[in-house]
């Protein structure tokens, strides 16, 4: 079976999630795949992962209002929660303000939202950031709207774990400060990573190939998350798994 | 005692300078209330996004209302940046108060609660605490060597506007889940409001229909506006426009493409208003 | 995922010397589960009373179940005081925290928050804030001169229990208008909920209930318990019987009288439990 | 027309409630007279003034639990209020939780309910005891509740400005941290109320009598806010305005 680059990531995400510390994960707003890789994960631990998407009221059980999302990760409820970056550095700071030197821009993006609180408060933080590009990965961003590690006086039970890329998978280890190369995805090499990452990181001895979906779990990405993830984001459903409009009105109609 | 008015009346209510905070992009924004605002030349309002900003923001600022935002982020969601707000904060026609998201929570549960300041996990290191005087990060003052905390101080915004579904005669208004936006009217020294329709039936005599309701005693005012968030949604009664909206993120990327949008969807005195 | 059980298996969650928050008298009591406990003879309990105590709490401190009460006032009501608690407290038998209604919301809602403490105003120079070394005064941290203020610590339950009119199969649980529930629920480690019945119709998934539902997230696991709020009042069920509750006030003034009143309508081991 | 002491001290509390300054007045739990007091003043008044009474959903428009009764107050919506006390001394301190040594007590009283914060935030408090005894009015309560008065370093909008007993009728002023006889119910006299006073007041030179009701208010007091009341303290409207519950009935169906 062939398999897209999203439904690669996806499942390569779903796979990061699957881990016994982590019961409970939460997607933020406008992460379509980060969504689908969290319905997957519950699907095939068949059920025993809670997924919050933020997004529309489909698989979103929060009834207290626009701080629950916070309040629940201040409560230690969240177990993993995914984030992205204009800009990321090589400690992991997070960067969704803008390039040049604040606040005297050279481009501004929409803003932090609720990253500088959930970088400190949830456990497992995926960094999820498809272009790999010296652009993005950065010697040291220029806004940090989010640090990836903090000085001991700072209760911080949360922090980065992961960083998923179109080439490769990272390891963040938070008392070192410094990424570690985990795998490098199906057509990709070491040198390619290299050349397009503005940061020093750990290079293991040897760096095997970052799994593909296996044929089952395309079935089961296809069959019953490209539906479930069409409730929340309709457009992305449609271009990645080709579900019609039609489709998910059936949906809506029998859930 | 809520007064139930006209929309024009209602924009009158908010006068130029005001400190006005404003529900998220994805339902319950006043859209109607946002062009009458624009049509009679509004300016120097200090917005509160809360937590974010989108379309209603990006054309306050672009007819040239704005003087100050407040957000933890603006922009159309999946229809990209924000283009006339990206286009002023860069050029610095507006001042932009960055923040996040539970920051703006923390400022108005503060106020509501009516203390001076509230804590909050977290943010310490950022360069948006960095960058916010008005904020302070202290040691522990509870003395338990909990380390070093943010405070966060109260935001009371002059008024609180939103657009929801439903609001009885009394002024009680339907909010659901969208518990931010009660509150925001807490916060908000005086709530303005406008809605789908109004019901002869009292709101807080069911148990039911009570647990979603803002009770009129936090409300001054409200305005009927059918179809009064669009071109966004309204949770239960329309969906996103998504192709009015495609539209807008590609024609106010230049200051003629947003003059001719305004002057099309907003009125007469658009044109004017983009100063 | 909500467990859905017994109510006996329920109460037998709750281990002795657990903490356990518990609502006010007027409505949402699980008192048939407060009957399991005093059954099962639980022992050492701490009772965080939110924010008043009444019937259940004075039969449980009859009954040598409490080590410890935090309140803002227990009583019966109407039906005036509350003559275990009184007798227990008067005679150190109990540890009593005196606190005040907004301190105990302001604490639960610090742990609801994440963070370790939550400012409040008033309350200086008050007995109460003299005799809780728990709390600290401190000069306005922000600095601004707004004077001294009081932060409460935050408070983390064991045990939010309450019973409520509907649960859904899922687990999620209709708490109407009674929001502080909700910031019970998410300050405890673990909710317990008994309920009326259960409806196969899922609470979220209409606008309507799912603003009054407390999501099944925060639940830990529920019992069906027809009557489980008796003989005080459930809201949209049941009123106060207030004959029950003037004659339990009447024969729990002596020992004699409440270890006959719980024989009577908790069962066999009472007797022995009231040492 | 003959009047009740109940229906007399409702009377009296409804004109304390008659200002400009008041357009919202919260009534606290098991408090049927201020309850009356603030439903015939709002009657009076046209409707002007919104009443809010925490007992029950009659005449109580709060959605937001336990805790909006507090943030209203602290967000200054709320301009009267009414506190009670097992005893009161002359600097207007106030007793709910017993007397003796704390903790070492002699006599429990269920304890400060929310006095201590609504006695800060809401700017007109009154205090309404009946009993008016040297027991109740001490020249200094065994444990405060809530003070009467505080330091300049203590941000406080509201407090205590009445005092209204089966006596008489007396003012705050919390600048000299006094009572002050305002007026003396009739029947009773200057010496019944000092004889029974344990702490120190100013008396003006000429003290007036204590308005009674007129003929028009009791027949207002007895045709609509009776039966308004009973919806939250039927015991109440039962014993002190003989409303039956078929009546209650009947006005529960037509609301």
């Amino acid at each position: 079976m062939t398999c897209k680059p999203e439904e690669f990531q996806i499942s390569v995400l779903a796979g990061l999630l699957n881990q016994p510390h982590i019961n409970h994960v939460a997607v933020g707003a406008a992460s379509p795949i980060p969504g689908a890789a969290a319905l997957l994960a519950q699907q095939l631990g068949g059920g025993r992962l809670d997924v919050t998407i933020i997004h529309g009221n489909a698989n979103n059980a929060f009834t207290d209002g626009g701080r629950e999302l916070f309040d629940c990760a201040g409560q230690g409820r969240i177990d993993a929660f995914f984030l992205g970056g204009v800009q990321i550095d090589g400690q992991a700071n997070i960067n969704l303000v803008g390039t040049g030197t604040y606040p005297d821009l050279e481009r501004r993006f929409p803003g932090s939202f609720g990253s500088a609180y959930m970088y400190f408060t949830v456990p497992h933080v995926i960094l999820f950031r498809p272009e790999h590009s010296r652009r993005v990965f950065v010697e040291k961003v220029d806004f940090i709207s989010a640090p990836g590690i903090s000085p001991p006086d700072v209760h911080r039970p949360g922090g980065p774990k992961s960083l998923m890329t179109e080439l490769c998978l990272m390891a963040f280890d938070g008392a070192r400060g410094r990424f570690r190369l985990v795998s490098v995805h199906p057509g990709h090499s070491l040198e390619e990573i290299l050349d397009n990452t503005g940061f020093s990181f750990d290079i293991p001895d040897s760096v095997p190939e970052t799994q593909a979906p296996s044929e089952a779990v395309l079935v089961q990405l296809r069959s019953v998350i490209a539906p479930e993830i069409a409730k929340t984001y309709p457009g992305f459903a449609s271009r990645v798994f080709a579900i019609t409009p039609e489709i998910r009105e059936f949906e809506e109609n029998v859930r | 005692m809520a007064e139930i008015q006209d929309i024009n009346a209602l924009a009158d209510r908010i006068p130029d300078g005001a400190h006005l905070a404003l529900p998220p992009e994805y339902s319950f924004v006043p859209m109607q209330l946002v062009r009458c605002l624009i049509r009679r030349q509004a300016r120097e309002l200090r917005i509160l996004c809360v937590p974010l900003g989108g379309l209603a923001v990006d054309m306050l600022i672009g007819a040239g209302c704005v003087a100050e935002i407040e957000a933890a982020a603006v922009s159309l969601g999946e229809n990209g940046l924000a283009p006339r707000f990206t286009d002023a904060v860069l050029s610095h026609r507006v001042s932009m108060k960055d923040s996040t998201c539970p920051a703006l929570h923390t400022a108005l549960q503060a106020a509501e609660k009516g203390v001076p300041f509230m804590p909050l996990g977290g943010i310490i290191g950022s360069d948006i605490a960095a960058n916010r005087p008005d904020w302070r990060i202290v040691d522990d003052p509870m003395g338990q060597g909990n380390g070093r905390i943010l405070l966060i101080p109260a935001i009371r915004p002059d008024f609180a506007i939103l657009h929801s579904p439903l609001a009885d005669r009394n002024g009680n208004v339907w909010i659901g889940r969208r518990r931010e936006l009660v509150t925001m009217a807490h916060a908000a020294k005086q709530t303005l409001v406008t809605v789908e329709s109004f019901t002869d039936t009292d709101l807080l005599a069911d148990e039911k229909t009570a647990a979603g309701t803002l009770p009129a005693l936090y409300v001054t005012a409200l305005a009927e506006a059918v179809g009064g968030a669009r071109p966004l949604a309204l949770t239960g009664c329309y969906e996103r426009d998504d192709g009015a909206i495609a539209a807008y993120a590609q024609v106010a990327r230049t200051d003629a493409g947003f003059a001719d949008y305004l002057a099309r969807t907003v009125g007469a005195h658009a044109p004017e208003a983009a100063e």
